[in-house]
């Protein structure tokens, strides 16, 4: 989440390090609690902030928390993966499938009173693209995109160099919000401190370091076609506070300072579900999990047998029960199973064992012992070396690597962890190749994630950035991966998507750790807060019972 | 003392010294980013990425292709200019970004700083050269207070009396933080003061004082203690070091926006600008203090004012 | 560290004897670990894992599951390490700059001087920051840091100490009865200079440890799975709710370790303060 | 006889273990001047705070009775003790510069007695305070009351501390060396200020040290000793025919009223003159017995027929000053001093704070560099020696100060102090201990002094070490700055008659430097008066001092306090305001200062 992008370079690193995002908007959510009450001011605490809130620039996901009450996009994705209408109310795909024309809705505009228009699309889209904007994460999410016509006042279209079928999922995400033509004029570092939309709040201001507020948007009256209601959001104001310390964000949720806070740590969810005014609302993340990479081109994890011996010679799912007390699950496949292509087969393709893991190593010819009671093979320690980026763990995986680096110590495996000092040594050592495992977890709503993780087109170079850490090259699996970026058949997608997860995972070329859940406190005092699809919560159906 | 020193004289030789130190600040800050390893325009972008257009035009500012002494007064003049540079990290020039964050650290300074010397004048005031288990007691207290990390006694605080008692707020509250800010200056500065006061209540004029028939609060508060705040003035940049440099810890444990929060988040992400520029606000901020605190002490000993 | 001097006060008895001894025990925990506690510091166990003060774990047990104790014990090492260091190479770089103000000639002392005065003007732990900044964090150089920010006291307190030597009866009388400037240097000034120096060093040990802690606690010291007492505490602290031992038994140790080193330097001070006063 | 403001009777006071008063009975009526006198540590000063309820912390009081106004004023509450202080009782220290507040106008510390006690309507206190000034004798009052303590002279201080005393006119005055640290003129003024209040029916105590000064104001004296009185009557008859021993010691200890080589100090075993004098601070209670005599001297040899001084030696002449100049920040110290010293002679060089005294004596020794003029050593010039010239010279020229303490290295015991001084002297290392012992025995101290530390010695014992020190290089001449200005009459004296021992045997010449013009008189052959930086008068002793020529030597004289004067009346009539308004002398208060910490009993 902290993530700041080291390089201009075509894949951002950021969506290594963050959960960034493809999916939809407000996932509905049945009204509960009685009746919505208008007024009140919602106060949300977070444990981290944008270094950025223009979510064309940014990557990260918490701009998209930021900026979602504020943006609103084309179209909306729900939690199936259906698209809904928003600002677009239908769209038409060509029978190449290189564009798409869509007819928007009339009578919206944003909040500097500028209309919104087939015009104003083009120019959020060529803000995307160009150089200038040096677009993090959305760019890459249409890298195919060629340009936009203007049809008429109320009908645009969109056009790609060839067939690109996560366009309408990618579009739905917050990193598609519109914002008004005028405000794009600025440069970007302004842009960076203050968005203009159409969505149903305004943004007040943003003071870095404490937090965003937000009053309603008078007027609203163009919701997603999913959402719970249409018309003005029910709260009055909406804050956004930034507590980093987790002990902090906790007892400002306990002591009724906020009313519902991100990231309740998973030491605390007992605690607060025990508390009868409190609630904790699990939400799991779609995308990859949070997995270990084994680099699969050079060092100790090439030979496959030393792969699978690591991943089954610890006890990972033991470990992840106990350090997060069930707040997460473990995990089988490098994909959550809230991804659309999701392989449940993956759940018995491997479990722990760890007299398999000791054969396995005995086989690939680490049999000799060292002092330390490491194995070695003629000669030469069997060691892992693992940068690891603390700055940017979070969960407590850095606990989590303490108990892996004791576990795999008991198997003979040193794991030899050291802590670059800063993101852009660690993305050197991770663009060169320079590790034998990494370690992170990536967020996209969409199968195609496993694209990125995969392909052989995904692995980085000094000049260019790929999130295949585990450096994984195999033909078969690349053709899978592209056959699925032709069709729109969601079935035929997901027998593709699973024959990627069966593979790699025969290989041992991951090594699923657990299943990011996003654990929202709230107070029952808050009804109607809603989900992206990729997890994080939003706030135009929500509102706040008084007293 | 050779020469005859008039108020006016002693001010300006302290605003001398004074340019001096912030002429040095700049100097530091300069050499901290020719010191830092590598390329000196990678070095002020740090972690984040910006275009070739953009890289040119800091090379272009700060006269990276031109001598290094060139460079330098280069610096030297933005810095004359106001211009403290710019983060490519927060998307903002760095006296953006520390006038957003500064506001919170001032309020928490100064609480804390108001809260220190009441708390210490008032307890050195009654202890002072009283029975030998008061001020063991307090001694001892002090002793705690200069040894207790302020980040512990702040995540204890925090427990003690927001999580558990609920008395103050979680978060946004200033009292808490100011007090684990406070704790160390409160048990320093009583210490000295104590030791002035003790140190003038058996100076003669007190004698002479009680002499006169004057109450032993009175003689304390209106003849030892102005004499005892004489050396705390010497304090001053300690003080400004404790406040501003404890501000980092407490502001990260209680969550508090302010500059302690925006360096610390520099020095992680490599955003040297901020750091620099964090650094000769502070020693700017020193040199304000200190020549108010000069001024004051003018004020406070008149033997300062005609003293030849 | 503190601008002015603070006359010590009498410490009771008992309070030095106590004091004494936890240095002591710091110290052999720094120096031999092993003979303090069995078992080691990074042996994790997850199942043990936050289990409260017991027989089995006399200060309980992380979330990993190591013993809170064991890690305390390892602990010392690295803190008392940092502590010492960072003081040892302040005194050495203050004492070098305070004899060569104090010594060598106006424009020497303007010169240094002037550079002690930038250096006091960044406040303490942001010029520490400074300093990891250009340097990157870690072990070593949090002790750099550290030493910066504590230099510019050393070196003002061994200038003007060596001046009030140099101005005082008994080096008057040494150049009275023809002393060379050497030896009276050598005889008089820097044996006088230097004991209240080493006092107060030992007093600041104190001081640095802190400041070497809460670099730790910042994440700027040295990293997990090293046990070093800030950085466990900043561990402990997410457990507060749950497992209090984690964070309060790490903060207890610095408190107590800083608390000892500053009585038993009181009272040395006090001892040094009669015996030259 | 009228009936008294205060009496006690049979006071006693300890400060924990220590009883510093021990049944001591006094009164003191309207109009009448009565003195305590006592070297530090009699426990007159703590008598003196008991009367107005300060006897300070940790005192045990107990008194047969204490009647203040005819009150009972064992029964007094602190409420009551704040009535009766400023109103009943006006109380005056030693320095204003430290008495009064130094952050405060000396108006204000004027206005606060007024003010504590309701004295006058709000509206005419500063009124009042002119007044009060002007009643005290201080010219431009409007003016001064305004001012800082450090802006004025210390006549004008002492002056405006005794108006801020009398404020609220009390009928008794407590003065508690009110002149011990002004320059003798001064004092005289102020003896006679405290005169003026006794006739106008104000009762003083007068608590001092000096005999003299007793002499010129008091009616009746007590004499203290370890905290009892050991003898009291009228001032006359006590002054004239002691008849208590330590009297007699006491008087003839003044070194004023005796000649060069009478002894001063009763060295014959018996006669128990001097107090055996307890160590600073009492920290080991060493004790000094009275001085051994010297090896190789016989008393009495050295001291006879002496009175003609050594002018009448032939002696070599070993300091040579010529137009000797020196100023600082442009303000001369020294101007146009001249003057020669013989061997084997004293040279006496008095004058009041101010006058130069120290400067040249820091010329001579070559620790500054004159703007003009010249000084030789032994007929060698300091001007143009190299370094290790210069200290070849200094062995011949050694110096002993007023503080030897200082002047000691804290971590030295008494041995290693004299090592240093006898290897520089050139003495070979294996001799070097056995001269070490000689050196001591010499100073009347023996081997058993080697390991001891100078700050666990007396006063006396220290300024001893000191001397052994500067002998130790075998000098022709030792430079003495204020040698016996700290210490009590009768330690003085036995100081003054060990320099006196040392000279006879040694034929070492003392260039002698003191305010002190009884001390002068008794330890020069000749003697050099300065003023301003400049050698008003010179001579031999004799002459200056029985027919001044110069009138500042003549003011000078004529003010000395004397035990003739102990008739009672005032005898000065030199224009002292004429001279208070003397820019304001910045003189360290620190002798003053030390003083008034030795009236302190130890604990």
């Amino acid at each position: 989440m902290h993530n700041r992008s080291p390089l201009g370079l075509v894949i951002p690193v950021a969506g290594l390090l963050a959960l960034s995002a493809c999916g939809g908007t407000q996932a509905a959510r049945a009204p509960q609690g009685g009746a919505p009450v208008k007024g009140g001011t919602l106060t949300f605490a977070v444990n981290t902030e944008p270094t950025c809130l223009d979510p064309h620039q940014s990557p990260q996901d918490v701009t998209g928390l930021f900026t979602r009450p504020a943006l609103d996009s084309l179209v909306a994705l729900d939690a199936k993966g259906t698209i809904h209408p928003w600002l677009a109310t239908s769209w038409k795909v060509s029978g190449d499938q290189k564009s798409y024309t869509f007819t928007l809705r009339q009578g919206v505009k944003f909040s500097d009173g500028t209309p919104f228009d087939a015009a104003a699309v083009k120019a959020n889209l060529d803000h995307i693209v160009a150089p200038a904007t040096k677009s993090q994460l959305a760019a890459s999410y249409i890298e195919p995109y060629t340009g936009s016509d203007v049809i008429d006042d109320h009908t645009v279209r969109v056009n790609f160099s060839r067939p690109y079928s996560p366009f309408l999922s990618a579009l739905a995400t917050a990193y598609f919000g519109m914002e008004s033509p005028a405000s794009l004029k600025q440069p970007q570092d302004a842009l960076c401190k203050q968005v203009v939309g159409s969505g149903p709040f305004v943004i007040d201001a943003w003071t870095p370091k404490q937090g965003i507020t937000f009053h309603r948007n008078r007027g609203y009256n163009w919701a997603p076609a999913n959402a719970a209601h249409n018309g003005e959001a029910y709260a009055d104001k909406l804050v956004i506070k930034v507590i980093t310390e987790n002990s902090v964000r906790l007892g400002a949720l306990t002591s009724g300072q906020v009313d519902a806070i991100a990231s309740v740590p998973p030491v605390n969810v007992r605690q607060v579900k025990a508390d009868p005014g409190l609630a904790v609302d699990v939400r799991q993340a779609p995308g990859g999990n949070y997995n270990y990479y084994p680099n699969t081109a050079s060092g100790v994890f090439t030979d496959r047998r030393v792969r699978q011996a690591f991943r089954d010679g610890i006890d990972f799912a033991t470990i992840v029960k106990n350090l997060y007390f069930g707040a997460y699950q473990p995990a089988s496949s490098p994909v959550s199973p809230s991804t659309t292509g999701y392989d449940k087969g993956t759940e018995t393709q491997w479990r722990y064992d760890p007299a398999e893991a000791g054969r396995l190593l005995d086989e690939a010819g680490w049999t000799g012992r060292d002092s330390e009671g490491y194995r070695t093979k003629d000669g030469r320690r069997l060691t892992v070396r693992w940068p690891f980026y603390k700055a940017a763990a979070r969960e407590n995986r850095d606990t989590l690597t303490e108990q892996v680096q004791a576990e795999a110590k008991k198997i003979g495996v040193d794991v030899d962890v050291t802590n670059p000092p800063s993101i852009g040594d660690f993305v050197t050592a991770f663009t060169k190749g320079d590790y034998d495992l990494v370690d992170f977890s990536w967020q996209r709503a969409d199968g195609d994630a496993l694209r990125n993780l995969f392909s052989s087109a995904s692995i980085s170079t000094p000049t260019r950035f790929g999130q295949n850490a585990a450096r994984y090259s195999d033909k078969e699996v690349d053709g899978w991966l592209s056959d699925a970026l032709d069709t729109t058949d969601l079935g035929r997608r997901a027998e593709l998507y699973a024959k990627v997860q069966h593979k790699v995972t025969d290989e041992a070329a991951v090594f699923p750790v657990y299943v990011f859940n996003y654990l929202l406190g709230e107070s029952k005092r808050v009804h109607g807060i809603g989900w992206e699809p990729q997890a994080y919560p939003t706030f135009y159906d929500a509102w706040v019972v008084q007293g | 003392m050779t020469a005859r020193r008039t108020v006016a004289g002693r001010i300006a030789a302290r605003l001398g010294t004074s340019l001096l130190v912030l002429w040095g600040a700049v100097t530091v800050a300069f050499a901290a980013l020719h010191l830092t390893p590598g390329d000196v325009a990678d070095v002020l972008i740090g972690d984040s990425t910006v275009t070739p257009e953009v890289r040119a035009q800091i090379v272009r500012e700060y006269g990276l292709d031109r001598p290094v002494p060139v460079q330098y007064l280069t610096y030297l003049g933005r810095v004359l200019h106001g211009d403290l540079g710019r983060s490519y990290q927060l998307h903002e020039s760095v006296g953006e970004a520390i006038g957003s964050q500064i506001g919170p650290s001032i309020q928490l300074a100064l609480t804390a700083f108001a809260l220190a010397a009441t708390v210490s004048v008032t307890v050195a005031t009654l202890t002072a050269k009283r029975r030998r288990w008061v001020r063991g007691l307090f001694s001892g207290l002090e002793l705690v207070g200069v040894s207790v990390p302020s980040f512990w006694a702040g995540i204890l605080l925090l427990t003690l009396f927001s999580f558990t008692l609920g008395l103050f707020p979680v978060t946004g509250g200033l009292a808490l933080p100011a007090v684990a800010l406070a704790v160390p200056v409160i048990a320093v500065l009583t210490q000295v003061l104590r030791e002035g006061l003790e140190i003038a209540l058996d100076e003669p004029f007190v004698l002479t004082a009680r002499s006169r028939g004057m109450g032993d609060l009175a003689v304390r508060v209106r003849h030892a203690l102005r004499h005892a705040l004489l050396p705390t003035v010497t304090l001053a940049g300690w003080l400004v070091g404790v406040l501003f440099g404890g501000a980092v810890i407490v502001e990260q444990v209680f969550s508090r926006p302010g500059i302690g929060r925006l360096t610390l988040a520099a020095v992680a992400g490599k955003d040297l600008p901020v750091v620099m520029g964090v650094v000769l606000v502070s020693a700017a901020l020193y040199v304000v203090v200190n020549i108010l605190l000069d001024v004051l002490y003018v004020v406070i000993d008149p033997r300062l004012r005609s003293a030849s | 560290m503190t601008a002015v001097a603070i006359r010590p006060r009498r410490i009771p008895r008992a309070g030095v004897w106590a004091a004494s001894l936890f240095v002591a025990v710091v110290a052999l925990a720094a120096l031999l670990p092993a003979v303090l506690a069995h078992g080691s510091p990074s042996d994790v166990d997850a199942v043990a894992a936050l289990r409260p003060p017991g027989a089995a774990h006399l200060l309980g047990t992380d979330a990993n599951g190591r013993d809170v104790l064991t890690r305390i014990v390892y602990g010392a090492r690295p803190s008392v390490l940092a502590g010492l260091g960072a003081t040892a190479l302040a005194v050495a770089a203050g004492t070098v700059l305070g004899l060569l103000a104090a010594l060598g000639g106006r424009v020497l002392d303007e010169v240094t001087m002037r550079l002690v005065d930038v250096l006091l003007a960044l406040p303490g732990l942001l010029l520490a920051l400074l300093v990891i900044a250009v340097v990157g964090p870690g072990t070593f150089n949090a002790i750099l840091a550290i030493a910066a920010y504590t230099l510019p006291s050393y070196a003002r307190l061994v200038r003007a100490q060596t001046l009030v030597i140099r101005r005082s009866g008994y080096v008057e009388a040494a150049t009275s009865l023809g002393l060379t400037r050497g030896r009276i240097v050598l005889r008089h000034v820097l044996p006088n200079a230097f004991a209240p120096l080493l006092v107060v060093a030992t007093i600041e040990v104190g001081t640095a440890l802190v400041a070497a802690a809460s670099l730790s606690f910042l994440g700027l010291g040295p990293r997990p799975p090293a046990p070093e007492w800030g950085a466990m505490l900043s561990q402990g602290r997410d457990y507060f709710s749950v497992a209090w031992w984690m964070a309060i038994f790490p903060g207890l140790a610095i408190t107590l370790t800083v608390l000892s080193v500053t009585v038993v330097g009181r009272h040395l001070q006090r001892r040094v303060e009669g015996r030259l006063a | 006889m009228s009936a008294p403001i205060v009496e006690v009777t049979d006071l006693h006071v300890a400060f924990g273990p220590v009883r510093a008063v021990r049944g001591v009975s006094l009164a003191v009526r309207p109009g009448e001047c009565v003195a305590l006198v006592g070297e530090s540590g009699s426990g007159k000063s703590v008598t003196a705070r008991t009367l107005i309820g300060l006897t300070g912390d940790g005192a045990e009081v107990r008194a047969a009775s204490l009647a203040i106004e005819g009150e009972d004023a064992t029964r007094f509450g602190e409420r009551r003790w704040r009535t009766i202080r400023g109103t009943g009782i006006g109380y005056v220290l030693q320095d204003a510069l430290v008495s009064l507040d130094p952050l405060r106008p000396v108006g204000k510390e004027i206005a606060e007695t007024l003010r504590l006690h309701r004295a006058v309507p709000r509206g005419t206190v500063a009124e009042r305070v002119v007044a009060l000034l002007r009643e005290v004798g201080v010219p431009e009052p409007e003016v001064r009351a305004a001012q800082y303590p450090h802006e004025l002279s210390g006549g004008l201080r002492q002056r405006a501390l005794i108006a801020s005393a009398i404020a609220c006119g009390p009928r008794l005055l407590i003065a508690d060396e009110p002149t011990t640290a002004l320059d003798v003129t001064v004092q005289a003024q102020i003896l006679r200020l405290l005169a003026e209040r006794k006739r106008a029916g104000t009762a003083v105590l007068l608590i001092s040290h000096d005999l003299a000064v007793v002499a010129e104001l008091a009616d009746r004296v007590l004499v203290m000793k370890e905290g009892e009185v050991v003898e009291e009557g009228p001032v006359a008859g006590v002054l004239r025919a002691p008849a208590h021993p330590y009297t007699r010691a006491l008087l003839d200890a003044i070194p004023a009223e005796h000649a060069k080589g009478t002894r001063l100090s009763r060295t014959a075993a018996g006669n128990g003159a001097a107090r055996p004098e307890s160590t600073a601070g009492g920290v080991d209670g060493a004790s000094e017995s009275p001085p051994r005599v010297p090896p190789g001297v016989t008393p009495g040899r050295a001291h006879a027929g002496s009175g003609t001084g050594a002018s009448a030696l032939p002696g070599e002449v070993v300091i040579r000053a010529r137009d000797l100049a020196k100023a600082f920040g442009g303000r001369p110290a020294v101007a146009g001093v001249s003057f020669e010293l013989r061997a084997g002679e004293t040279l006496g060089v008095v004058g009041e704070s101010g006058s130069g005294k120290t400067t040249t004596a820091r010329l001579v020794l070559g620790l500054l560099e004159p703007d003009a003029g010249e000084v030789e050593i032994d007929g060698r010039p300091w001007r143009g020696l190299g370094a290790a010239e210069r200290r070849e010279l200094r062995r011949h020229i050694q110096v002993v100060y007023q503080d030897p303490l200082s002047s000691f290295d804290p971590r030295f015991t008494v041995r290693r102090v004299l090592d240093e001084a006898l290897a520089v002297g050139g003495e070979p290392r294996a001799a070097r201990r056995d001269r070490a012992v000689e050196l001591l025995e010499q100073v009347g101290l023996d081997a058993g002094f080697l390991e001891r530390r100078p700050r666990h010695l007396s006063g006396g014992q220290r300024q001893r070490v000191a001397v052994a020190r500067a002998l130790a290089p075998r000098p022709r001449v030792i430079v003495c700055d204020e040698p016996v200005s700290a210490l009590d009459v009768s330690i003085q004296a036995q100081v003054l008659d060990l320099l006196a021992d040392l000279q006879a045997s040694l034929g070492v010449a003392y260039l002698f430097i003191s305010h002190h013009l009884g001390v002068i008189h008794h330890v020069s052959d000749r003697v050099l008066v300065m003023k301003d930086g400049r050698i008003v008068e010179s001579g031999d002793v004799r002459r200056v001092f029985t027919a001044p020529q110069d009138p500042y030597t003549k003011e000078l004289l004529a003010a000395v306090p004397r035990l003739e004067h102990a008739h009672g009346s005032s005898p000065h009539s030199a224009d002292d305001r004429a001279s208070d308004h003397r820019a304001p002398d910045h003189r360290a208060p620190a002798r003053a200062h030390d003083r008034a910490y030795e009236q302190e009993p130890s604990r």
